[in-house]
Protein backbone atom coordinates (compact mmCIF):
# COMPACT_ATOMS: atom_id res chain seq x y z
CA UNK A 1 0.00 0.00 0.00
CA UNK A 2 3.23 2.10 0.89
CA UNK A 3 4.47 2.26 -2.90
CA UNK A 4 0.68 2.79 -4.53
CA UNK A 5 0.34 6.14 -2.11
CA UNK A 6 4.25 7.02 -3.11
CA UNK A 7 3.19 6.79 -6.53
CA UNK A 8 -0.09 8.61 -5.99
CA UNK A 9 1.08 11.52 -3.96
CA UNK A 10 3.79 11.89 -7.09
CA UNK A 11 0.96 12.15 -9.84
CA UNK A 12 -0.73 14.49 -7.52
CA UNK A 13 2.31 16.67 -7.12
CA UNK A 14 2.47 16.42 -10.97
CA UNK A 15 -1.18 17.28 -11.27
CA UNK A 16 -0.96 20.42 -8.59
CA UNK A 17 2.13 21.52 -10.56
CA UNK A 18 0.49 21.62 -14.14
CA UNK A 19 -2.72 23.63 -12.12
CA UNK A 20 -0.16 25.91 -10.34
CA UNK A 21 0.77 27.12 -13.85
CA UNK A 22 -2.93 28.15 -15.46
CA UNK A 23 -3.05 31.36 -13.12
CA UNK A 24 0.41 32.79 -14.70
CA UNK A 25 -1.16 33.22 -17.78
CA UNK A 26 -3.65 35.80 -15.89
CA UNK A 27 -0.84 37.47 -14.47
CA UNK A 28 0.61 37.47 -18.24
CA UNK A 29 -2.18 38.62 -19.89
CA UNK A 30 -4.39 40.78 -16.87
CA UNK A 31 -6.06 43.71 -18.45
CA UNK A 32 -5.86 45.22 -14.74
CA UNK A 33 -3.31 45.28 -11.91
CA UNK A 34 -5.46 43.78 -9.68
CA UNK A 35 -5.99 40.65 -12.13
CA UNK A 36 -2.03 40.19 -11.75
CA UNK A 37 -2.51 40.43 -8.14
CA UNK A 38 -5.10 38.03 -8.02
CA UNK A 39 -3.13 35.42 -10.06
CA UNK A 40 -0.07 35.92 -8.10
CA UNK A 41 -2.17 35.35 -4.53
CA UNK A 42 -3.87 32.13 -6.59
CA UNK A 43 -0.03 30.49 -7.03
CA UNK A 44 0.81 31.30 -3.51
CA UNK A 45 -2.60 29.63 -2.34
CA UNK A 46 -1.64 26.34 -4.07
CA UNK A 47 2.19 26.56 -3.45
CA UNK A 48 1.16 25.84 0.07
CA UNK A 49 -0.36 21.95 -1.44
CA UNK A 50 2.60 21.07 -3.40
CA UNK A 51 5.26 21.69 -0.71
CA UNK A 52 2.91 19.43 1.54
CA UNK A 53 3.02 17.07 -1.15
CA UNK A 54 7.38 16.65 -1.25
CA UNK A 55 6.91 16.31 2.14
CA UNK A 56 4.44 13.42 2.17
CA UNK A 57 6.81 12.32 -0.94
CA UNK A 58 10.22 12.97 0.86
CA UNK A 59 8.51 11.18 4.08
CA UNK A 60 9.38 14.32 6.39
CA UNK A 61 6.36 15.87 6.61
CA UNK A 62 6.83 17.12 10.49
CA UNK A 63 9.31 19.06 8.41
CA UNK A 64 7.82 20.29 5.65
CA UNK A 65 4.58 21.70 7.34
CA UNK A 66 6.70 24.33 8.92
CA UNK A 67 7.85 25.29 5.51
CA UNK A 68 4.48 25.73 4.18
CA UNK A 69 3.02 27.23 7.30
CA UNK A 70 5.32 30.12 6.92
CA UNK A 71 4.75 30.39 3.20
CA UNK A 72 1.46 30.81 3.61
CA UNK A 73 1.74 33.13 6.64
CA UNK A 74 4.49 35.37 4.04
CA UNK A 75 1.58 34.70 1.69
CA UNK A 76 -1.13 36.75 3.26
CA UNK A 77 0.89 39.47 4.70
CA UNK A 78 2.31 39.69 1.39
CA UNK A 79 -1.28 40.10 -0.55
CA UNK A 80 -1.94 42.67 2.42
CA UNK A 81 1.33 44.67 1.04
CA UNK A 82 0.36 44.77 -2.02
CA UNK A 83 -3.19 46.05 -1.59
CA UNK A 84 -2.04 48.78 0.34
CA UNK A 85 1.05 49.69 -1.94
CA UNK A 86 -0.27 49.83 -5.81
CA UNK A 87 -3.25 52.39 -6.01
CA UNK A 88 -4.66 52.99 -9.67
CA UNK A 89 -6.08 56.38 -10.31
CA UNK A 90 -9.39 55.28 -12.50
CA UNK A 91 -8.12 57.35 -15.58
CA UNK A 92 -5.46 54.44 -16.26
CA UNK A 93 -8.40 51.46 -17.03
CA UNK B 1 -9.46 -2.87 11.63
CA UNK B 2 -8.50 -3.80 7.84
CA UNK B 3 -11.74 -2.32 6.63
CA UNK B 4 -11.07 0.86 8.87
CA UNK B 5 -7.77 1.49 6.75
CA UNK B 6 -9.26 0.99 3.72
CA UNK B 7 -11.89 3.15 4.60
CA UNK B 8 -8.87 5.74 5.34
CA UNK B 9 -7.41 5.17 2.00
CA UNK B 10 -10.64 5.76 0.64
CA UNK B 11 -11.45 8.73 2.00
CA UNK B 12 -8.13 10.37 1.73
CA UNK B 13 -7.85 9.68 -1.94
CA UNK B 14 -11.46 10.89 -2.35
CA UNK B 15 -11.00 14.19 -0.64
CA UNK B 16 -7.81 14.88 -2.50
CA UNK B 17 -8.58 14.07 -5.81
CA UNK B 18 -11.48 16.54 -5.05
CA UNK B 19 -9.46 19.35 -3.87
CA UNK B 20 -7.43 18.51 -6.99
CA UNK B 21 -10.58 19.25 -9.13
CA UNK B 22 -11.50 22.50 -6.96
CA UNK B 23 -7.59 23.52 -7.73
CA UNK B 24 -8.48 23.43 -11.30
CA UNK B 25 -11.66 24.37 -11.37
CA UNK B 26 -10.43 27.63 -9.51
CA UNK B 27 -7.62 28.27 -11.61
CA UNK B 28 -9.86 28.05 -15.23
CA UNK B 29 -12.21 30.50 -13.35
CA UNK B 30 -9.63 32.77 -13.19
CA UNK B 31 -8.73 32.81 -16.68
CA UNK B 32 -12.80 32.37 -18.14
CA UNK B 33 -14.80 34.75 -15.44
CA UNK B 34 -15.12 38.06 -17.46
CA UNK B 35 -13.73 40.55 -14.95
CA UNK B 36 -12.22 40.92 -11.49
CA UNK B 37 -14.98 40.35 -9.15
CA UNK B 38 -15.78 37.50 -10.79
CA UNK B 39 -12.23 36.19 -11.11
CA UNK B 40 -11.66 37.29 -7.33
CA UNK B 41 -15.21 34.59 -6.84
CA UNK B 42 -13.28 31.89 -8.39
CA UNK B 43 -9.76 32.69 -6.01
CA UNK B 44 -11.85 33.40 -3.11
CA UNK B 45 -14.10 30.46 -2.95
CA UNK B 46 -13.35 27.30 -4.85
CA UNK B 47 -9.22 27.60 -4.47
CA UNK B 48 -9.53 27.92 -0.93
CA UNK B 49 -12.49 25.03 -0.67
CA UNK B 50 -10.16 22.66 -2.74
CA UNK B 51 -7.09 23.36 -0.52
CA UNK B 52 -9.26 22.73 2.42
CA UNK B 53 -10.59 19.34 0.58
CA UNK B 54 -6.68 18.35 -0.14
CA UNK B 55 -4.87 19.15 3.41
CA UNK B 56 -7.88 17.56 4.50
CA UNK B 57 -7.11 14.11 2.73
CA UNK B 58 -3.97 14.39 3.90
CA UNK B 59 -5.31 14.63 7.87
CA UNK B 60 -7.44 11.54 6.77
CA UNK B 61 -4.13 9.95 5.82
CA UNK B 62 -2.26 10.63 8.51
CA UNK B 63 -4.69 9.64 11.40
CA UNK B 64 -4.31 10.50 14.77
CA UNK B 65 -0.93 12.35 15.24
CA UNK B 66 -0.29 15.65 15.97
CA UNK B 67 1.16 16.30 12.40
CA UNK B 68 -2.62 16.14 11.41
CA UNK B 69 -3.05 18.61 14.09
CA UNK B 70 -0.49 20.52 12.88
CA UNK B 71 -2.22 19.96 9.69
CA UNK B 72 -5.79 21.19 11.00
CA UNK B 73 -4.07 24.00 11.86
CA UNK B 74 -3.09 24.99 8.58
CA UNK B 75 -6.45 24.58 6.98
CA UNK B 76 -7.69 26.68 9.64
CA UNK B 77 -5.38 29.56 8.75
CA UNK B 78 -6.26 29.61 5.12
CA UNK B 79 -9.83 29.58 6.16
CA UNK B 80 -9.45 32.96 7.85
CA UNK B 81 -6.76 34.45 5.92
CA UNK B 82 -7.72 33.57 2.41
CA UNK B 83 -11.02 35.30 2.41
CA UNK B 84 -9.37 38.64 4.34
CA UNK B 85 -6.97 38.55 1.62
CA UNK B 86 -9.69 38.06 -0.86
CA UNK B 87 -11.48 41.18 0.31
CA UNK B 88 -8.77 43.34 0.55
CA UNK B 89 -7.69 43.15 -2.99
CA UNK B 90 -11.20 43.61 -3.95
CA UNK B 91 -12.00 46.32 -2.16
CA UNK B 92 -8.48 48.08 -3.16
CA UNK B 93 -9.83 47.96 -6.88
CA UNK B 94 -13.22 48.99 -5.42
CA UNK B 95 -11.80 52.62 -3.81
CA UNK B 96 -9.78 52.74 -7.23
CA UNK B 97 -12.48 52.90 -9.09
CA UNK B 98 -12.60 50.03 -11.28
CA UNK B 99 -15.83 49.22 -12.59
CA UNK B 100 -18.05 46.11 -12.96
CA UNK B 101 -18.74 43.99 -15.64
CA UNK B 102 -22.43 44.13 -16.21
CA UNK B 103 -24.39 41.37 -18.54
CA UNK B 104 -25.35 43.53 -21.71
CA UNK B 105 -28.21 41.08 -23.07
CA UNK B 106 -30.66 39.99 -20.29
CA UNK B 107 -30.37 36.39 -19.46
CA UNK B 108 -33.44 33.59 -20.48
CA UNK C 1 2.44 43.06 -23.66
CA UNK C 2 1.93 46.96 -22.75
CA UNK C 3 2.88 47.53 -19.44
CA UNK C 4 0.80 49.52 -16.98
CA UNK C 5 1.65 52.67 -15.47
CA UNK C 6 1.30 52.02 -11.50
CA UNK C 7 1.51 54.99 -9.14
CA UNK C 8 3.11 53.27 -7.07
CA UNK C 9 3.83 54.06 -3.44
CA UNK C 10 1.68 56.62 -1.77
CA UNK C 11 4.15 57.13 1.10
CA UNK C 12 0.87 58.66 2.91
CA UNK C 13 -1.16 55.68 2.47
CA UNK C 14 1.33 53.34 3.86
CA UNK C 15 1.27 55.23 7.01
CA UNK C 16 -2.11 55.55 7.54
CA UNK C 17 -5.11 53.20 8.89
CA UNK C 18 -6.58 51.09 7.21
CA UNK C 19 -9.73 51.68 6.86
CA UNK C 20 -12.06 48.45 6.47
CA UNK C 21 -12.53 46.58 9.73
CA UNK C 22 -12.49 43.10 8.36
CA UNK C 23 -8.03 43.90 7.47
CA UNK C 24 -8.33 45.80 10.67
CA UNK C 25 -9.96 42.97 12.96
CA UNK C 26 -8.08 40.25 11.40
CA UNK C 27 -4.52 41.50 11.54
CA UNK C 28 -4.89 42.48 14.90
CA UNK C 29 -6.04 38.97 15.89
CA UNK C 30 -3.51 36.92 13.63
CA UNK C 31 -0.56 39.28 14.73
CA UNK C 32 -0.02 37.41 18.16
CA UNK C 33 -0.32 33.92 16.28
CA UNK C 34 2.10 34.89 13.87
CA UNK C 35 4.56 36.29 16.38
CA UNK C 36 4.04 32.87 18.24
CA UNK C 37 5.05 30.61 15.76
CA UNK C 38 8.00 33.01 14.75
CA UNK C 39 9.62 32.08 18.09
CA UNK C 40 8.27 28.41 17.85
CA UNK C 41 10.59 28.66 14.49
CA UNK C 42 13.58 29.97 16.24
CA UNK C 43 13.11 27.88 19.47
CA UNK C 44 13.01 24.62 17.66
CA UNK C 45 15.73 25.43 14.92
CA UNK C 46 17.73 21.92 16.08
CA UNK C 47 14.68 19.67 14.83
CA UNK C 48 13.23 21.24 12.36
CA UNK C 49 14.45 23.89 9.10
CA UNK C 50 14.13 27.16 10.95
CA UNK C 51 16.37 28.77 13.02
CA UNK C 52 16.89 32.53 13.64
CA UNK C 53 16.80 34.23 9.86
CA UNK C 54 13.49 32.41 9.05
CA UNK C 55 12.08 33.07 12.62
CA UNK C 56 13.32 36.66 12.61
CA UNK C 57 11.63 36.99 9.36
CA UNK C 58 8.29 35.82 10.68
CA UNK C 59 8.68 37.97 13.63
CA UNK C 60 9.14 40.98 10.98
CA UNK C 61 6.15 39.63 9.20
CA UNK C 62 4.26 40.39 12.07
CA UNK C 63 5.34 43.42 13.06
CA UNK C 64 4.90 44.94 9.45
CA UNK C 65 1.30 43.29 9.15
CA UNK C 66 0.30 45.29 12.46
CA UNK C 67 2.78 48.74 11.02
CA UNK C 68 0.74 48.37 7.76
CA UNK C 69 -3.05 47.52 8.84
CA UNK C 70 -2.80 50.01 12.25
CA UNK C 71 -1.07 52.49 10.97
CA UNK C 72 2.64 53.44 11.52
CA UNK C 73 1.43 55.66 14.25
CA UNK C 74 -0.05 53.28 16.31
CA UNK C 75 1.70 50.59 15.86
CA UNK C 76 4.70 52.28 17.65
CA UNK C 77 3.30 51.13 20.59
CA UNK C 78 3.96 47.15 19.84
CA UNK C 79 7.07 48.14 18.00
CA UNK C 80 9.01 51.59 17.93
CA UNK C 81 10.39 52.86 15.38
CA UNK C 82 13.72 54.34 17.43
CA UNK C 83 14.32 50.38 19.03
CA UNK C 84 14.67 48.96 16.25
CA UNK C 85 18.43 50.05 15.27
CA UNK C 86 19.13 49.56 18.53
CA UNK C 87 17.84 46.21 18.80
CA UNK C 88 19.19 45.31 15.69
CA UNK C 89 22.90 46.26 16.81
CA UNK C 90 22.30 44.45 20.21
CA UNK C 91 21.87 41.61 18.36
CA UNK C 92 24.96 41.86 15.84
CA UNK C 93 26.47 42.50 19.49
CA UNK C 94 25.50 38.85 21.05
CA UNK C 95 27.11 37.37 17.72
CA UNK C 96 30.11 39.03 17.22
CA UNK C 97 30.79 39.16 21.37
CA UNK C 98 30.39 35.16 21.46
CA UNK C 99 32.99 34.38 18.83
CA UNK C 100 35.10 37.09 20.00
CA UNK C 101 34.64 35.95 23.80
CA UNK C 102 35.39 31.96 22.48
CA UNK C 103 38.52 33.27 20.69
CA UNK C 104 39.64 35.15 23.85
CA UNK C 105 39.25 31.84 25.85
CA UNK C 106 41.40 30.07 23.39
CA UNK C 107 39.09 28.09 20.86
CA UNK C 108 38.55 29.45 17.35
CA UNK C 109 35.75 31.87 16.28
CA UNK C 110 32.13 30.84 17.56
CA UNK C 111 33.82 27.69 19.21
CA UNK C 112 31.31 27.33 21.52
CA UNK C 113 32.87 24.30 23.55
CA UNK C 114 35.54 27.40 24.68
CA UNK C 115 32.85 29.18 26.14
CA UNK C 116 34.52 30.54 29.52
CA UNK C 117 30.84 29.28 31.52
CA UNK C 118 31.40 27.57 34.66
CA UNK C 119 29.30 24.27 35.87
CA UNK C 120 28.37 23.24 32.15
CA UNK C 121 29.95 20.66 30.45
CA UNK C 122 31.03 21.25 26.61
CA UNK C 123 28.73 19.51 25.17
CA UNK C 124 26.01 21.05 26.66
CA UNK C 125 27.41 24.43 26.04
CA UNK C 126 26.90 23.61 22.67
CA UNK C 127 23.60 23.12 22.56
CA UNK C 128 22.43 25.81 24.51
CA UNK C 129 25.31 28.47 23.14
CA UNK C 130 23.77 27.60 19.97
CA UNK C 131 20.36 29.08 20.97
CA UNK C 132 21.99 32.36 22.35
CA UNK C 133 23.31 32.82 18.89
CA UNK C 134 20.34 32.73 17.43
CA UNK C 135 18.97 35.10 19.57
CA UNK C 136 21.65 37.44 18.17
CA UNK C 137 20.29 36.34 14.40
CA UNK C 138 16.91 36.98 15.20
CA UNK C 139 16.68 40.71 16.78
CA UNK C 140 19.27 41.13 14.03
CA UNK C 141 16.91 40.31 11.14
CA UNK C 142 13.51 41.37 12.70
CA UNK C 143 14.91 44.94 13.64
CA UNK C 144 16.70 45.67 10.62
CA UNK C 145 13.46 44.57 8.34
CA UNK C 146 11.73 46.81 10.45
CA UNK C 147 14.08 49.59 10.04
CA UNK C 148 14.14 48.79 6.50
CA UNK C 149 10.40 49.16 6.12
CA UNK C 150 10.20 52.25 8.58
CA UNK C 151 12.94 53.96 6.19
CA UNK C 152 11.73 53.69 3.42
CA UNK C 153 8.91 55.42 4.17
CA UNK C 154 10.60 58.35 5.61
CA UNK C 155 12.67 58.84 2.62
CA UNK D 1 -20.00 57.69 -2.45
CA UNK D 2 -16.56 59.11 -1.45
CA UNK D 3 -14.07 56.98 -1.53
CA UNK D 4 -11.17 58.21 0.21
CA UNK D 5 -9.57 56.25 2.96
CA UNK D 6 -10.07 58.08 6.31
CA UNK D 7 -7.58 57.83 9.05
CA UNK D 8 -7.70 57.46 12.58
CA UNK D 9 -4.86 58.59 14.71
CA UNK D 10 -4.39 57.82 18.63
CA UNK D 11 -5.28 60.92 19.92
CA UNK D 12 -8.68 61.32 18.63
CA UNK D 13 -9.85 57.82 19.34
CA UNK D 14 -12.07 57.66 22.14
CA UNK D 15 -10.49 55.01 24.72
CA UNK D 16 -12.84 52.54 26.21
CA UNK D 17 -12.50 51.38 29.38
CA UNK D 18 -10.97 47.55 29.91
CA UNK D 19 -12.46 44.83 29.34
CA UNK D 20 -10.85 42.84 31.98
CA UNK D 21 -8.78 39.64 31.87
CA UNK D 22 -11.20 37.45 29.87
CA UNK D 23 -9.33 38.52 26.86
CA UNK D 24 -6.49 37.88 28.37
CA UNK D 25 -7.17 34.72 29.38
CA UNK D 26 -8.57 33.55 26.03
CA UNK D 27 -5.00 34.77 24.75
CA UNK D 28 -2.90 33.20 26.58
CA UNK D 29 -4.87 29.73 25.94
CA UNK D 30 -5.04 29.93 22.28
CA UNK D 31 -1.05 30.70 22.00
CA UNK D 32 0.19 28.08 24.45
CA UNK D 33 -2.32 25.65 22.54
CA UNK D 34 -0.90 26.55 19.18
CA UNK D 35 2.60 26.48 20.80
CA UNK D 36 1.64 22.51 22.06
CA UNK D 37 0.82 21.62 18.68
CA UNK D 38 3.36 23.26 16.75
CA UNK D 39 6.29 22.05 18.98
CA UNK D 40 5.88 18.29 19.63
CA UNK D 41 8.64 18.10 22.16
CA UNK D 42 6.88 17.80 25.66
CA UNK D 43 9.88 17.88 28.10
CA UNK D 44 10.33 20.59 30.68
CA UNK D 45 12.56 22.45 28.55
CA UNK D 46 10.42 22.86 25.38
CA UNK D 47 7.31 23.89 27.98
CA UNK D 48 9.49 26.49 29.14
CA UNK D 49 10.36 28.07 26.07
CA UNK D 50 6.60 27.57 25.46
CA UNK D 51 5.54 29.50 28.18
CA UNK D 52 8.32 32.16 27.87
CA UNK D 53 7.38 33.07 24.25
CA UNK D 54 3.65 32.94 25.23
CA UNK D 55 4.15 35.97 28.23
CA UNK D 56 6.57 38.14 25.73
CA UNK D 57 3.76 37.89 22.62
CA UNK D 58 1.38 38.59 25.72
CA UNK D 59 3.08 41.49 26.96
CA UNK D 60 3.68 42.75 23.35
CA UNK D 61 0.70 42.86 22.95
CA UNK D 62 -1.05 43.86 26.44
CA UNK D 63 -0.32 47.71 25.13
CA UNK D 64 -2.89 47.78 21.90
CA UNK D 65 -5.65 46.70 24.50
CA UNK D 66 -7.19 49.81 25.19
CA UNK D 67 -7.40 50.44 21.53
CA UNK D 68 -10.99 49.95 20.13
CA UNK D 69 -10.70 47.36 17.73
CA UNK D 70 -11.21 49.47 14.58
CA UNK D 71 -11.78 52.94 13.31
CA UNK D 72 -12.68 54.55 16.30
CA UNK D 73 -15.39 52.85 16.74
CA UNK D 74 -16.47 51.94 20.60
CA UNK D 75 -16.93 48.56 20.93
CA UNK D 76 -20.02 46.93 22.64
CA UNK D 77 -20.41 43.82 24.67
CA UNK D 78 -18.05 41.00 22.84
CA UNK D 79 -19.67 38.60 24.98
CA UNK D 80 -20.41 35.64 22.19
CA UNK D 81 -22.71 32.71 22.74
CA UNK D 82 -20.18 29.94 22.50
CA UNK D 83 -22.91 26.88 21.57
CA UNK D 84 -24.59 29.26 19.05
CA UNK D 85 -21.05 29.89 17.49
CA UNK D 86 -20.63 26.36 17.26
CA UNK D 87 -23.63 25.55 15.39
CA UNK D 88 -22.47 28.63 13.38
CA UNK D 89 -19.21 27.45 12.45
CA UNK D 90 -21.01 24.22 11.65
CA UNK D 91 -23.47 25.91 8.90
CA UNK D 92 -20.35 27.72 8.03
CA UNK D 93 -18.40 25.29 6.52
CA UNK D 94 -21.48 23.48 5.09
CA UNK D 95 -21.93 26.74 3.04
CA UNK D 96 -18.53 26.89 2.24
CA UNK D 97 -18.92 23.37 0.72
CA UNK D 98 -22.18 24.88 -1.17
CA UNK D 99 -20.15 27.53 -2.15
CA UNK D 100 -17.38 25.65 -3.90
CA UNK D 101 -19.85 23.69 -5.77
CA UNK D 102 -22.05 26.35 -6.89
CA UNK D 103 -19.14 28.69 -8.04
CA UNK D 104 -17.74 25.52 -10.04
CA UNK D 105 -21.13 25.00 -11.65
CA UNK D 106 -21.21 28.50 -12.85
CA UNK D 107 -17.20 28.80 -13.77
CA UNK D 108 -18.25 24.54 -15.80
CA UNK D 109 -21.33 25.66 -17.24
CA UNK D 110 -20.68 26.41 -21.16
CA UNK D 111 -22.69 29.50 -21.02
CA UNK D 112 -21.70 30.66 -17.99
CA UNK D 113 -25.33 31.81 -16.86
CA UNK D 114 -24.20 34.80 -14.26
CA UNK D 115 -25.05 38.65 -14.19
CA UNK D 116 -22.96 40.25 -11.83
CA UNK D 117 -24.09 43.09 -9.66
CA UNK D 118 -23.12 45.16 -6.58
CA UNK D 119 -25.75 45.04 -3.74
CA UNK D 120 -25.78 47.40 -1.42
CA UNK D 121 -27.51 47.39 2.23
CA UNK D 122 -27.31 48.73 5.45
CA UNK D 123 -27.16 46.52 8.21
CA UNK D 124 -26.58 47.35 12.64
CA UNK D 125 -25.14 44.72 14.27
CA UNK D 126 -24.22 44.84 18.24
CA UNK D 127 -20.31 45.55 17.76
CA UNK D 128 -17.62 45.65 15.63
CA UNK D 129 -16.47 41.50 15.69
CA UNK D 130 -20.00 40.24 14.32
CA UNK D 131 -19.40 43.15 11.31
CA UNK D 132 -16.15 41.54 10.76
CA UNK D 133 -17.99 37.56 11.08
CA UNK D 134 -20.79 38.68 8.62
CA UNK D 135 -18.71 39.96 6.08
CA UNK D 136 -16.04 36.64 6.13
CA UNK D 137 -19.03 34.94 6.39
CA UNK D 138 -20.67 36.77 3.03
CA UNK D 139 -16.93 36.46 1.45
CA UNK D 140 -17.28 32.41 2.11
CA UNK D 141 -21.33 31.86 0.96
CA UNK D 142 -22.35 30.96 -2.33
CA UNK D 143 -21.43 33.73 -5.53
CA UNK D 144 -21.28 36.62 -2.67
CA UNK D 145 -17.70 38.44 -1.91
CA UNK D 146 -17.65 41.28 0.84
CA UNK D 147 -16.06 44.31 -1.15
CA UNK D 148 -16.53 47.30 1.60
CA UNK D 149 -17.77 47.93 4.63
CA UNK D 150 -18.31 51.40 5.57
CA UNK D 151 -19.42 52.01 9.25
CA UNK D 152 -22.48 50.21 8.73
CA UNK D 153 -23.00 50.03 4.68
CA UNK D 154 -21.89 46.42 3.42
CA UNK D 155 -21.23 46.55 -0.81
CA UNK D 156 -21.45 43.19 -1.79
CA UNK D 157 -20.48 42.00 -5.53
CA UNK D 158 -23.09 39.11 -6.26
CA UNK D 159 -22.28 37.01 -9.00
CA UNK D 160 -25.98 36.20 -9.92
CA UNK D 161 -29.64 37.31 -9.49
CA UNK D 162 -30.29 34.66 -6.69
CA UNK D 163 -27.38 34.82 -4.35
CA UNK D 164 -28.26 39.00 -4.43
CA UNK D 165 -31.35 37.80 -3.24
CA UNK D 166 -29.77 35.32 -0.46
CA UNK D 167 -27.97 38.05 0.87
CA UNK D 168 -30.77 40.44 1.22
CA UNK D 169 -32.78 38.14 2.78
CA UNK D 170 -31.24 39.16 6.02
CA UNK D 171 -31.41 35.60 6.81
CA UNK D 172 -27.00 35.14 7.52
CA UNK D 173 -27.41 39.24 9.70
CA UNK D 174 -30.00 37.44 12.08
CA UNK D 175 -27.92 34.38 12.12
CA UNK D 176 -24.75 36.90 13.13
CA UNK D 177 -26.77 38.95 15.71
CA UNK D 178 -28.03 36.11 17.60
CA UNK D 179 -24.70 35.20 18.14
CA UNK D 180 -24.34 38.10 20.57
CA UNK D 181 -27.52 39.26 21.41
CA UNK D 182 -30.91 38.03 22.10
CA UNK D 183 -33.06 41.20 21.56
CA UNK D 184 -32.04 42.99 18.22
CA UNK D 185 -34.38 44.54 15.87
CA UNK D 186 -35.23 42.46 12.83
CA UNK D 187 -36.06 45.62 10.73
CA UNK D 188 -32.29 46.70 11.87
CA UNK D 189 -30.62 44.26 9.88
CA UNK D 190 -31.01 44.85 6.16
CA UNK D 191 -32.49 47.94 5.36
CA UNK D 192 -31.60 50.89 2.20
CA UNK D 193 -31.04 48.15 0.02
CA UNK D 194 -29.63 48.82 -3.53
CA UNK D 195 -28.75 47.19 -6.15
CA UNK D 196 -27.28 47.78 -9.60
CA UNK D 197 -28.89 44.95 -11.55
CA UNK D 198 -32.23 46.89 -10.81
CA UNK D 199 -30.71 50.24 -12.75
CA UNK D 200 -30.01 52.23 -9.33
CA UNK D 201 -26.07 53.32 -8.64
CA UNK D 202 -24.51 52.61 -5.53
Amino acid sequence: MDTFFDTFFLYMALAVGIILLIPFYRVYKGPTLFDRLLGVAAVGGKTITIVLLFGLIYGRLDMFIDISLGYAILNFVGVIAMTKYFKKSASDY
Amino acid sequence: MENFTIIQDIAAIALMLGGVFFMLVGSIGINRLPDFYCRAHAAGKVDTLGIMMFVGGMVVHEGFTLTSAKLILIIAFVAVTSPVATHALARRALLSGLKIWERQEPLK
Amino acid sequence: MTPTRVDACHIEGMKSQTDSPIIHVCARGLAPVILIIGLYVFFHGHYSPGGGFQGGVLLAASFLLLRMTLGTQISQLVMPSRLTITLSAIGALIFAGTGLVAIFAGGNFLDYGFLPVPWFDPAYLRNYAILFIELGVTLTVMATLVSIYDDLLEA
Amino acid sequence: MSMTEQTCTLEESNVPPRRGYRGIVFQVILLMAIWLILSGHYDFLHIFYGVVSVAAVVWLNLRLDPLPLANCEPCGTTRINVPRLVIYLVWLLWQIIKSGFYVAYLVLHPKMPIQPALVRFDCILPNVLAKVILGNSITLTPGTLTTDIREDRFIVHSLTRSTGDDVLSGDMNGRVARLYTKDYNPDDLCFNIRRTDEGSSI
